[in-house]
């Protein structure tokens, strides 16, 4: 198999214009998504591929766009509207949780909501507070929508067709930080994942998707389990190298999507390991980690030989400063840490 | 842009055969009966939560839906706020299952999961009654947008009460139909509260509201809302001048000169002040001591707009007394017959209350739990 | 000890009361809370001890009165803004997550941020879906805030007034559904709560307030530890009837105040019953209940005999209909099913 | 309402003694010389995340600044959003502070929390660059609040950018502002872009923003953000006529006749366009593709605010060549000696982490984590 070199960016890219290219209902609205080619150059190219009826670039006006798309879902057409970073869709909140995960509900199923919310998520970029949510923590508690924090290329890729080819609101949570990853191709990656190139999507098949709901191993091991999505999948798996060397074999399940969460595979692999740390980029508190950590406490009650524990953003609003900003958010040596910790070998 | 010099011109209502004009007493006298249910039915505690009535108002939903297409009611689709059975009804939502929501019952519109405030009939073209006050705006625009990009000529009602005039989604709202010239008309049902608070109190230039449509260089129009043929009429106008209204940012060109280089005649989007009366509280629970003194409801009761078209049809030979008397029994049968109905019907089931979630199967949640949480043994069934 | 006559209402307009005669910075802002004596009553008689300077009737622009009080507290007054619910306060997400708890931390400790939010938390009116938010979760993920869920007049008034002395942002989740109780006094209590009336706060002592981040037992017991906060206190003390009668003793901790937690009272009673049942009003994914199942789950890892289960709203948006709200809701008949099925008594 | 017939009163600026005028002068040279070094040490990989250049509106900041109390800087605050480095300088900041906090050092005005997009100085009355778009407006009213609420005369000036014209925070902070009458300015920066978004395709009505003043009855006034001797005369005015607005709400009595029967004359909010250009991209990392042809800055230098005023103080005697070269020296020293405070100061160290989070002692979150959570070992100490 010839190696690919597929950026974080152009999967995206890739699964809105194959998406957009067999389904004439989708369109794709954001800040600078068309004339500027995307902030983050996720959307370069598709104006002038599609053109300003379907590309459209929309004043700052979260609640403004992010409702019209939702009244245009109702109306028939599949929305994708891009935040420029999921930090600026506070002053969309009702719009996003108040309508669009519960029109069908409230509407007795008369109307749904098939609409795409998608941005950069997590912190890292020296931006400061209000530019640094990660949002799956509040968001996922909400019934009536479905999100993704893809940490691939081929995630990305596969998680945003299979949210354009559903029915139900789809948050995709993408990573500023990652967008250029896969631009040197396996070299950017772990290498547990480089056997079989499984960080980038198929080419040539336009039918790919992931399934909402399915968590994936991206490095098995029998010592202990890391349960993470996003950007922290690559902190766990550089956290796996230096385990190794102290022959500690982790397994890292990627949830891949936190509503649904595939709580089954997190489950199999804690009977297996019996020891489990969560990673999560949110803050702690209230958490998809602390979300985790209840479920196997539930179902594993058994299993374990000792308590999960569990790696997040501090909480704290995130700095400017360079180095403390690293200090705050999830990284290798925490995770390192942690796992020692949960083996009682710290 | 204004159509200050409206009387001058023919008045389309003149059009209107006498079976039409009959429709329109009869659209309005059975919101009314309607809503005498609906507070008798909340007063016996049938019908519960926030429940806000229609009456007075009545010729604003009948005025401006009347002037919609009549032939599709999809084509020309509707979404408002809470206050919504009359434009429900108006839209041609079954008195039923209207009702049956607000008992909620399986057999109303949203199987009794939405209630009074969440009234939903997609066939009929009713894209709801929205809760938070402002929040249906952007939702309007969405439609119209939807019709814009598929190219049809259909027109959105969008109404919003005069609280909502202070949302940000009102504002946000405005400005995108604007520069996208979306078919969308924002529909002002101005009855001058909300809840107790007067307009001048907390909307700036609540004297003039047409500034509010020129921020947005928007089509602005004005109409007594207790006047179902001056509603028609002003309607009738926006309605056609608000079709077919194309996007100028589809070329993409010199940006400069968009938008306000329209040519002055091109369609597009409208705001329209419809200025009403709520005979009633806020919603059924308001003492309302805050209008006392202000003599407006019965003001307005002297110029009830039934009345008025009953006048108006009688005075020009057009429906007899006896028409109307039959319109108004048909229209209290109908009311009851929707009370009855209700009642008879079975409540929302357990069953329900894990559907309509998701349109997808979806893990653990259909079944109704997630592992170690104790959820209704009834539920998931 | 003569008995009192407090509703819950009048305890929040007291502990206001209290702190604006103390104190010419406090204003009360809100939609009808003036002219109209409070959309619920509570603020009623205050336009006429206060005066309209004092006591404001806003226009339905949530986000620009929000972040009004942000910018007032700021300057150095200190506001209490009232959202008629807390439903409506997703218009102004923006201020009150990304300004009011961050901005002393964005500005390096230089401004402060001393203002309360209060308003009607959760559902049971029959109000359907976008009207029956309870926020504890979402907002107690957010480091910055202090948030509290009174569950009795004293607690509402000891914490309020609390939280008016302090510099931080407080946010109050007040209960639309326990606002008259109170007025018949003990008889609209538990039999839990009568003796010492503990439910009502101390008459003629405008100093007292309640600790932020103490919990309180409201009821002692050896079999099983209850954790909840606000209403389902009253449905925890209900089902603590209906399991004495079983022979099972319930202890029922009302945290109070979800941030901070006060988790070493909650150890300290899980240690001594040796299960537990988390109780909470809002839905359970991400929630504050799976946040203290996890913290249980880390602290008492070795003290438990089985699980700690939950009982949350169901995981759907809130239904219009009387009995399927009911059936959503944690209530007593939960309550009691979960704490035999902790104790495998099921 | 407007000041379109300013141009025959007497100019403000006429006023203004020599050194005054070079302090301007000084002010708007320090800000080019002190973005210069931004830009530089951005490049150098010593700055991070988002970083908006001031250099073409310097007049801005500086005029209007101009025009407010110099005595007190705490009387008359000013607020705004993430392009703040100007007005930040021009407020009185301190530059080695501004820069440090860019470097991310302890020294900086927010210990090297905030950044470039959050210049916070309680001393000089400066309330933060607020870096969500709109997000100042309510704060903006906020303080202003405050003042009239302390029946004080300070008057607040709240920065925003054209792109923040069409957010619902800003429209609804108009309301609030003109309903109660606020003792604020409004002041757009409008360099008619956000980010490569033209304002003729985001906002309508981009080419008479007077409308959106109109909407809320506010007063309106423009000038040309490139003379700063214009933008201070403009804001002197209106900075007069905002001074000691009154609350028309607090006296309760005839709703009806509330805000809009104000006496025409009385002192109220405003809202000032004041048309500037950016010579730089949005933020350090835009290409600016899409203005390569408009030609706006190259016309822009042509009429340089700095050089302006230069060519009016040498043409009417009021300073010499060399007075000018040694305010430009005294700049770049300034600005060098900011870059070296800032390279030689300590960085914002690992014990700052977790203070400023909360006023009072807090639970464990001072000790930097929860029971369970690994966190940073340094933190907290
Ligand atoms: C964002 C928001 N804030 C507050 C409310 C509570 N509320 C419901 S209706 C209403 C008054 C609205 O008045 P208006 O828009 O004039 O409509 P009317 O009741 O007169 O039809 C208020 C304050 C809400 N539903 N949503
Ligand atoms: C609510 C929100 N949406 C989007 C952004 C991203 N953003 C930052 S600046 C900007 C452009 C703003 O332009 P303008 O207001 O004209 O100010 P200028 O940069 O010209 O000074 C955008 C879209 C944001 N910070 N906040
Ligand atoms: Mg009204
Ligand atoms: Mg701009």
């Amino acid at each position: 198999m010839s190696e690919r070199k597929i950026q974080y960016r152009e999967a995206i890219r890739e699964a809105m214009q194959e998406e957009m290219r067999l389904d004439a209902r989708i369109f794709l609205m954001g800040e600078e998504v068309g004339e500027y080619n995307g902030s983050y150059k996720v959307s370069e190219g598709m104006l002038e591929e599609f053109g300003p009826r379907r590309i459209i670039d929309s004043p700052i006006a979260e609640t403004g766009f992010a409702g019209l798309g939702i009244g245009a879902a109702m109306y028939g057409l599949k929305p994708i509207i891009e935040f420029m970073s999921w930090s600026f869709c506070l002053v969309a909140a009702d719009q996003i949780l108040n309508n669009a995960p519960k029109m069908r509900y409230m509407s007795g199923g008369q109307f749904g909501c098939p609409i795409v919310f998608r941005g950069n998520n997590g912190a890292g970029g020296q931006l400061g507070s209000t530019h640094s949510w990660s949002m799956e923590s509040m968001f996922s508690s909400v019934p009536g929508l479905k999100l993704a924090v893809p940490s691939t290329p081929r995630d990305a890729k596969g998680l945003l067709k299979a949210g354009l080819k559903g029915q139900d609101p789809f948050f995709s949570l993408e990573s500023e930080r990652m967008l250029g990853m896969g631009a040197r191709g396996r070299k950017d990656f772990s290498r547990y994942l480089h056997d079989g190139d499984l960080w980038a999507p198929p080419e040539n098949d336009a039918d790919f998707t992931i399934p909402l709901g399915l968590a994936d191993i991206k490095k098995a091991g029998k010592d202990c389990t890391i349960v993470t999505a996003g950007r922290p999948v690559h902190f766990a798996l550089e956290a796996a190298e230096a385990l190794e060397k102290d022959g500690i074999d982790i397994e890292v399940v990627d949830v891949r999507t936190w509503r649904p969460l595939d709580i089954e595979t997190i489950v199999k692999s804690v009977q297996k390991t019996g020891a489990c740390v969560v990673v999560d980029q949110s803050w702690p508190f209230a958490s998809v980690g602390s979300e985790v950590v209840a479920q196997i406490h539930e179902r594993c009650f058994d299993d374990l030989d000792g308590p999960v524990l569990r790696v997040h953003n501090d909480d704290i609003a995130a700095p400017y400063n360079r180095n403390r900003e690293q200090d705050m958010l999830p990284n290798a040596r925490k995770i390192t840490e942690a796992v020692k910790a949960a083996l009682y070998r710290a | 842009m204004s159509t200050a010099s409206a009387s001058t011109l023919p008045r389309p209502s003149d059009q209107l055969a006498p079976g039409q004009l009959q429709k329109m007493l009869y659209d309005m006298i059975l919101i009314r009966r309607f809503e005498e249910k609906t507070m008798q039915a909340y007063m016996q505690q049938k019908i519960g939560g926030f429940c806000h009535i229609y009456i007075g108002q009545e010729a604003v939903a009948v005025g401006s839906i009347s002037a919609l297409d009549q032939a599709d009611p999809q084509k020309d689709p509707v979404v408002g706020g809470y206050r919504d059975h009359g434009f429900a009804l108006a839209k041609g939502m079954h008195p039923n299952y209207c009702m049956a929501e607000m008992f909620g019952k399986v057999t109303g519109c949203a199987k009794g999961k939405g209630g009074s405030m969440h009234m939903f009939d997609k066939d009929r073209g009713m894209y709801g009654g929205h809760a938070i006050v402002g929040g249906q705006c952007p939702l309007g625009a969405g439609i119209a947008f939807g019709i814009q990009y598929e190219e049809k000529d259909g027109v959105v009602l969008c109404y919003l009460g005069d609280g909502a005039l202070n949302q940000g989604a009102f504002f946000e709202s405005m400005d995108l139909a604007a520069i996208w010239n979306l078919p969308v008309i924002f529909v002002l049902e101005n009855n001058g509260w909300s809840m107790g608070t007067h307009i001048a109190r907390g909307t700036a230039m609540a004297h003039d509201l047409k500034a509010k449509a020129e921020a947005f260089g928007m089509r602005y129009a004005e109409c007594d809302g207790l006047d179902v043929l001056a509603t028609f009429d002003c309607f009738a106008r926006e309605v056609a001048a608000t079709r077919n209204a194309k996007n100028p940012q589809w070329h993409r060109g010199d940006w400069d000169k968009l938008a306000y280089h329209r040519d002055g005649n091109a369609n597009g989007p409208c705001f329209i002040n419809v200025k009403t009366v709520r005979y009633q509280g806020h919603s059924m629970s308001d003492p309302q001591k805050y209008r006392k003194e202000t003599g407006e409801v019965e003001n307005a009761k002297s110029r009830d707009p039934i009345q008025g078209l009953v006048r108006h049809l009688i005075e020009r030979g057009l429906a007899t007394q006896e028409d109307i008397t039959a319109l108004d029994e048909k229209a209290k049968a109908m009311a009851a017959e929707a009370v009855a109905f209700a009642e008879a019907s079975p409540d929302m089931p357990a069953s329900e209350m894990f559907t309509d979630v998701y349109a997808d199967v979806y893990g653990p949640y259909i079944a109704g739990g997630l592992p170690g949480i104790v959820t209704n043994k009834n539920s998931g069934q």
